[in-house]
């Protein structure tokens, strides 16, 4: 096993030499046929990755598709995934509702020469070439605290709203901010976790729940879109602007009013359009078989990335707030 | 509505005796309206006397307030189940009309009255087409809003492209969410429910096509006989149904102000209406209906799930509650009505 | 044509009806041919005929349900063009159904104004409860009839429901009200009650039409009686004229036969079926009888006395307060009917739409679906050549005219639906069969041959209850007859007693003597 | 109503040909689909072994089917089919890596939960009386509750290939173990209600359940055992599905639900009860199934897929009403009053 390895260190030698360079030097002679497959379609966060997807996809010689099911469902994005590789697709991009469910379908995908790339939410790692993961989970879970936690009492008793009780990525989160919050500030409880299924009305009315049971609760984290929307909202409903605090993370478009009202003093995330171009030259030099599970390759304007064990992880956390929130549409 | 005045048309009276009217229909008044009342007051003193917060103004204006968009659907539900029908499509004629009124509100700033005429004719129109299939083409009422559910929810797909709304203007936010007055505290969306609610009621019991619903879900044929319209009462029915849903949507997207493409069938509203009109005492096997059981129905439900969390009950088990409360209700209902016909 | 006689007899109040020539076809088959009648005010028209001799199309006719292929109607003098039901109505003419139109849900007064409700106001017109009320109480009153106007419609007993329909008639401000068989689910008592109301009404004018086939009803009660025989008019006379032989022989289309007794009985000794102080309030209780093999023990009574649910009970379909019952020595008050069948009881209801048979699927699949498991099975699979055979030899035994054994039962005549629910029981072999009311809606014709199937089974030692609203059918079918009373057996006949005279008096004395 | 004079009884007058009109109009729309499809989309057809391959994207859909025609059958309805298959799956995952027991045994007591959960839609349905509809709409929301919280944050997944080669694997490299397992059930099912005591008692009771009762048959017994067959058949699907995922959501029965139902309606199934057939409900199956693969691959998205199911079935039940007059009877009730109607009602109450 030592040529591809050599063959690695050169190819990182290669892209150290052609920094600069942009994408000249990614081969894009041939036309290739990629997929974007989200959770379902439909959802704005989604269409800012086809946004910045399409526009890669330009560049890249790339022919794009977005597609995907209607109902966030696992069975949908294998019946996509399916009809991909009937169609021979060369790359197929996704964020998972499931890690677990979709593996045997991209499996099969990968088998027929198919390149897989994963992001946003990963699916089991021997069912994809490539994670694009948003931001590193430690990081997140951090300034999904500092969102909050900032704003509030250091002994302040705070509610979780997330999706879904087996949403992977918001576990992930939620177990890396309690991992962050019992070190920096112990003294903070969370009284409750609540679940809105990803739905603005249930995440609505589970908001307003949760602060009519727990009048004590002064901070919110939702780390889901419709979630935060939904603490926000019934923040604002019962009039405790300024009184509670809400953070977690959500697309800039859906959350502007209430970073405005002061409801969510900030809010992290990541840029979803430039995620979305970097999943176009991911899925690219996958094609091209130019980077590796682990190397280090230059994605155009975007800059420089490393790959460990598959997982790229695309940037930190990137925080809205009253001032920089109107820079950012999607 | 014209009614046949035979030879008794001199028994015009400037207006009902309420006395009397009551008279009328007490002996098929359910207890149902009784029985939902007396158990969401227990629910909340029960509750409240745990946590005091739950009998707290607000908590209760909000639970009144949660649970509008629901019953507004319900209501709809409520008139198609008096006809022996059923309407799955509801949940993409809500979805559809919070899609199309929030986008336009939010793409092109659409005045709030346009809004209201949009819903009006996607509720129209959409419930229309289920009405002609069903009472036209004969085609059984459930599988033909299972066949335009699947159609009306592509719909919401074609206009929407995915993008969903965010924010809504002003106007539409004072809709969703302000008060009657400064000091009156009563939420418009509740004003508009109690609006719906009485002009429900009202076509229900005093008027004839109200009886010509209930007369048609008694026994379709002995109406036909009687000389009701059976096939325009149907169509009208569904339309009912198809605008209240819409109007639901409306409310929807003005008091959340935001909507997706999986606003209403994301949240099974199809299957949570049907199971608000059977709290209230409809009749799955038509020919009775309940308005004011319905709606308070839908506040019992509202009640029981916020009563869930400050009993501080796991999230995961709160459909669970629900799922309990319908068979709970409904079966004990059809005990008492049971028990009534053997007397 | 006889009625022609009639047409002179023009009265001079509104409501005389009039048909001509009226025909109706489905496909080929002419259900009724040219008939003409005429119904005055102030008298009862009564058609009379067979099962399936037109009564009740022509009365559909006459009341918009049913659109004549050819023919007239006239009111008045006035051409009539009846579009449906409720043009019917505004013209002024009412159909009480048999089985009238129930609307469970509603109350009493919103089910007589269904289509019809006053309103008051212009804007928004609304249904004048009030005025609903009073009018309904007020043609409650007219025809002295004690029903809540506000009580549920599903409490209403059919009877209460008919006379309901009286007065929807005369909500409608109908003056022709027309009654489909309307006592054929009646008691005695209730017949009386109804037929008061008739005549209350044929007093204050109102043109009625009537339907029956009980002589005596008709000959009580009727004007002018027509009578009809396969889709055509045969006879058309007025009171004067009554003559009970010549309108059997007239609907029969052959003289009528002096009712024959059974001649040689198969009656053993040995007892089979021993029922003791069965009960079941309130509908009947002490009810004590032993039937023997080989034995036709009858079950007379007017309907409603509670033969039917006798005979439920004993089949394990009701529950039972008291009492047991033992077949072949062995006590089965307690078994399920599934459990009862398979010990070699049987019971063919009496309503055979709703209860004798499943009439969409064919004559094998009825017939053998009382006791699947005499079909063989193979891996669990039903025999089709064991089905067929089985089908193949009970239409040829009990005679079924039918296209073949995979025939659909709602395609066969009532006689030979019965043949076939016959089959099913019997080809069970049971050793007690009970028969409640077997040849309701069957013709003559085929009455005789259900009569002859009856007792060859008895000859075979099959013991036999059968019960029977017709005099005529139990004495000439039974050894023994118990008489049934509001509940109770009253009166045991046997021999020389069985006769339709006695057997009538023996309950209906028992009504006189307990003040009905 | 013609009688016909025969005194000689013909044995049956229809053909053995299992299949009636309806199913036959569906097999040759199935034909005409397959090779429509395999001729005008490319990628479609790709081999034998990929056309069959393709099956296993849908059947589990076909297997919740069957049991749901057995309910829909009697004149009930299962709502519960979508809950009752997620709650299944994740029994049989949790008994397999809570318990460690044999995935085998484990399955086994997954479908064996299904049958349990039917058992108790059928004792509610027969001994408190409560319509279907309701019933099954209630245990659903409740049976969902239970698998969420059986299934934990984080479901159990990636079991062994033995097991997925049950959803994923092929015999010989061409015919799947979904399609054997369906075409075995499917013979079963269509000898079960068509050949068998228990078969011809459902359809009976459909028809008409008072004179099923009259006939001494044990109505609320067979009635509970249609929901025990569809819990069943439900929790087999989900334990397919588990197999094709090689893991299990408690969610992951939500989409059985409406295809389902559309499947059996399509399939000549009346809603009402009594009338139908497995084979016509096999062919909904394959030709619903065979159209969404189709049409995807095709490039049209799950949204045109889903509104163009729905048309389908729509249209097909007006032709199925309109032209064969089979089926509805409440249907045929309407077009007979319109007829006598004639569209001009006098005093109309409007």
């Amino acid at each position: 096993m030592r040529n591809p390895k050599k063959a690695a260190l050169l190819v990182a030698a290669m892209l150290g030499f052609s920094v600069g360079a942009h994408a000249a030097n990614i081969d894009t002679s041939k036309r290739i046929h990629v997929a974007m497959v989200p959770k379902l379609i439909g959802l704005s966060v989604f269409k800012a990755n086809e946004k910045g997807a399409i526009e890669a996809a330009k560049k890249l010689n790339i022919n794009f598709l977005y597609t995907g099911p209607v109902t966030a469902s696992a069975q949908g994005q294998v019946d996509v995934f399916n009809s991909l590789i009937a169609r021979r697709f060369n790359v197929i991009t996704t964020t998972s509702n499931n890690p677990t469910e979709l593996a045997p379908a991209l499996r099969r995908a990968m088998k027929m020469g198919i390149k897989v790339v994963s992001y946003d939410s990963d699916v089991a790692p021997d069912a994809r070439d490539f994670f694009i993961q948003n931001t590193a989970y430690p990081e997140f879970g951090k300034a999904l605290v500092e969102s909050v936690a900032k704003y509030i009492k250091p002994d302040a008793k705070i509610a979780i709203l997330s999706s879904t009780p087996d949403a992977t990525i918001q576990n992930a989160w939620i177990g890396a901010l309690k991992t962050y919050m019992a070190a920096h500030y112990p003294k903070m409880t969370i009284v409750t976790t609540q679940y809105g299924q990803s739905s603005p009305s249930q995440s609505l009315t589970a908001g307003l729940n949760i602060l009519q049971a727990n009048p004590d609760v002064t901070g919110i984290i939702a780390p889901d879109g419709a979630a935060e929307v939904g603490a926000a909202a019934a923040v604002q409903k019962l009039g405790l602007t300024g009184k509670v605090i809400v953070g977690g993370c959500s697309d800039p478009d859906s959350i502007r009013q209430y970073v405005k009202a002061g409801v969510i003093k900030e809010s992290p995330l990541w840029d979803e359009v430039k995620e979305g171009e970097l999943v176009m030259y991911v899925a690219r030099l996958a094609y091209n078989n130019a980077i590796h599970k682990n190397s280090t390759f230059t994605a155009g304007d975007l800059g420089t990335f490393t790959a460990k064990d598959g997982v790229i992880i695309f940037s930190k956390p990137l925080i809205f707030n009253a001032q920089n929130i109107d820079q950012y549409h999607f | 509505m014209k009614a046949s005045m035979t030879e008794t048309s001199g028994f015009k009276t400037v207006a009902p005796s309420v006395k009397d009217s009551r008279a009328t229909r007490r002996a098929r008044r359910e207890t149902r309206e009784i029985t939902l009342i007396v158990a969401a007051v227990v629910v909340l003193l029960a509750v409240g006397a745990i946590n005091h917060r739950f009998v707290s103004f607000e908590n209760i204006r909000f639970m009144v307030l949660n649970s509008v968009v629901l019953s507004l659907v319900a209501l709809g539900q409520t008139w198609v189940i008096a006809t022996k029908g059923i309407d799955l499509s509801v949940a993409p004629i809500m979805g559809l009309t919070a899609v199309v009124t929030g986008l336009l509100a939010q793409g092109s700033g659409l005045p709030l009255i346009g809004a209201f005429g949009i819903a009006l004719v996607i509720g129209l129109v959409l419930g229309t087409i289920n009405g002609l299939l069903v009472a036209r083409l004969t085609i059984p009422p459930i599988i033909v809003t299972l066949g335009t559910y699947s159609i009306y929810s592509g719909l919401i797909f074609i206009y929407s492209n995915g993008t969903q709304v965010d924010q809504v203007p002003a106007a539409y936010a004072a809709f969703g969410n302000g008060r009657i007055a400064p000091w009156l505290p009563i939420p418009i969306p509740v004003l508009t429910l109690a609006i719906v609610l009485f002009l429900c009621w009202f076509a229900l019991g005093y008027t004839l096509f109200g009886r010509a619903v209930l007369a048609i879900g008694n026994n379709a044929v002995a109406a036909y006989n009687a000389g009701v319209s059976v096939i325009s009462t149907q169509v009208r029915v569904y339309m009912i149904s198809g605008v209240l849903a819409a109007l639901a949507g409306l409310v929807f997207v003005c008091y959340t102000g935001s909507a997706t493409v999986t606003t209403g069938t994301g949240d099974h509203v199809e299957l949570q209406s049907i199971a608000v009109a059977l709290i209230g005492g409809t009749a799955i096997a038509g020919g009775r209906g309940n308005m004011i059981g319905t709606v308070l129905g839908g506040l019992f439900l509202s009640v029981i799930l916020t009563a869930l969390v400050f009993l501080h009950v796991p999230p995961i088990w709160y459909s669970a509650g629900e799922g309990a409360m319908i068979l709970v209700t409904v079966t004990l209902g059809m005990r008492q009505s049971r028990a009534g016909k053997a007397s | 044509m006889a009625s022609a006689a009639l047409d002179t007899a023009r009265g001079l109040d509104t409501g005389v009806y009039e048909a001509r020539d009226l025909t109706k076809r489905y496909g080929n088959v002419a259900v009724l041919r040219g008939v003409s009648l005429t119904m005055r005010p102030g008298r009862v028209h009564t058609i009379m005929g067979e099962n399936g001799a037109g009564k009740s199309t022509a009365f559909k006719m006459l009341s918009g349900i049913v659109k004549p292929t050819s023919g007239s109607l006239s009111l008045d003098g006035h051409a009539l063009s009846l579009a449906s039901p409720a043009a019917a109505h505004h013209a002024g003419i009412y159909l009480v159904p048999q089985e009238p139109a129930l609307m469970p849900e509603l109350t009493v007064t919103e089910t007589m104004f269904v289509g019809q409700l006053p309103t008051t106001g212009m804007f928004p017109r609304r249904v004048d409860w009030k005025a609903a009320r009073s009018r309904a109480v007020q043609a409650l009153a007219t025809l002295k009839l004690d029903i809540d106007p506000d009580q549920l419609a599903r409490h209403l007993s059919i009877a209460q429901q008919q006379q309901l329909e009286c007065a929807k008639a005369l909500l409608r401000g109908c003056r022709v009200i027309l009654f489909d068989e309307p006592t054929s689910p009646l008691t005695t008592h209730e017949v009386e009650r109804l037929f008061t109301t008739m005549r209350r009404l044929r007093g204050e004018g109102y043109t009625l039409g009537f339907i029956s086939h009980r002589m005596d009803e008709v000959l009580d009660i009727s004007d002018d009686i027509s009578v009809l025989r396969d889709g055509a008019l045969v006879d058309s006379v007025e009171r004067e004229a009554f003559d009970r032989v010549r309108l059997l022989s007239k609907m029969v289309g052959r003289e009528m036969r002096v009712v024959p007794r059974r001649q040689i009985s198969h009656a053993t000794t040995t007892p089979i079926l021993r029922v003791t102080g069965l009960a079941h309030e309130p509908r009947f209780r002490d009810v004590s009888f032993t039937l023997h093999k080989g034995e036709i023990l009858g079950f007379a009574g007017l309907v409603g006395a509670g033969r039917t649910e006798i005979a439920e009970t004993i089949f394990g379909l009701r529950r039972r307060d008291a009492g047991t019952v033992e077949l072949a020595g062995e006590d089965i008050s307690a078994a399920s009917s599934h459990d009862i069948i398979r010990k070699g009881l049987v019971y063919a209801p009496e309503d055979r739409a709703r209860h004798g048979a499943v009439l969409p699927m064919t004559i094998t699949e009825n017939l053998t679906s009382g006791l699947l498991e005499r079909v063989k099975t193979r891996m669990g699979l039903l025999s089709q050549s064991d089905e067929d055979r089985i089908g193949a030899e009970t239409v040829a035994r009990y005679r079924v005219r039918c296209a073949g054994t995979d025939q659909k039962m709602r395609q066969l005549s009532g006689g030979n639906q019965q043949k076939v629910v016959f089959g099913k029981w019997m080809g069970i072999g049971p050793e007690v069969a009970i028969l409640d009311e077997p040849t309701r809606g069957v013709d003559v014709g085929a009455k005789d041959e259900i009569y002859e199937l009856i007792d060859g089974l008895a000859h075979e030692g099959m013991g036999i209850i059968a019960i029977s609203s017709e005099l005529e059918e139990l004495v000439r079918l039974c050894d023994r007859i118990l008489s049934v009373y509001e509940g109770r057996i009253v009166a045991e006949l046997t021999g020389d007693d069985i006769t339709p005279e006695r057997v009538s008096s023996s309950y209906l004395t028992s009504a006189e003597v307990s003040g009905r | 109503m013609k009688e016909v004079e025969n005194t000689v009884t013909a044995r049956r007058t229809g053909s053995r040909f299992p299949l009636d009109g309806w199913e036959r109009s569906l097999l040759a729309l199935l034909v005409v689909e397959i090779a429509g499809f395999c001729i005008g989309i490319p990628g479609f057809y790709d081999g034998i072994g990929s056309l069959l391959g393709l099956t296993q994207n849908f059947l589990p859909f076909g297997i919740v089917a069957l049991g749901l025609s057995v309910v829909i059958l009697t004149g009930g309805i299962d709502l519960s089919v979508g809950s009752m298959a997620g709650l299944g799956a994740i029994v049989m995952a949790e008994f397999w890596q809570g318990l460690h027991l044999s995935i085998w045994l484990s399955a086994l007591l997954g479908v064996g939960t299904g049958a349990v959960l039917g058992w108790i839609n059928g004792m509610i349905i027969t001994r408190l009386n409560t319509e279907p509809l309701i019933a099954t709409l209630a245990t659903s929301f409740i049976y969902g509750s239970v698998g969420t919280a059986l299934a934990g944050e984080n479901p159990p997944a990636g079991f062994p290939d033995s097991f997925n080669a049950l959803g994923q694997g092929e015999v010989g490299g061409l015919i799947p173990y979904q399609l054997i397992l369906f075409v075995v059930l499917a013979i079963f099912f269509s000898l079960l209600m068509s050949r068998s005591a228990y078969g011809r008692k459902v359809v009976m009771i459909g028809y008409n359940g008072e004179a099923a009762r009259y006939s001494g048959m044990r109505v609320p017994r067979v009635i509970c055992s249609a929901y025990v067959i569809s819990g069943t058949m439900a929790a087999l699907a989900g334990i397919v599905l588990a197999s094709y995922y090689s893991a299990v959501r408690p969610d992951m029965g939500d989409i059985l639900l409406l295809t389902t139902i559309t499947m059996v309606v399509l399939g000549g199934v009346s809603i009402f009860g009594g009338e139908g057939r497995i084979a016509g409900v096999v062919m909904a199956v394959l030709l619903l199934g065979v159209l969404r693969q189709g049409m995807l691959i095709a490039g049209f998205s799950d949204m045109v897929t889903t509104m163009v199911t729905g048309a389908i079935l729509l249209t097909a039940i007006a032709i199925r009403n309109l032209v064969s007059g089979r089926g509805t009877g409440f249907a045929l009730l309407f077009l007979r009053l319109r007829r006598l109607g004639g569209g001009k009602v006098p005093e109309a109450a409007e």
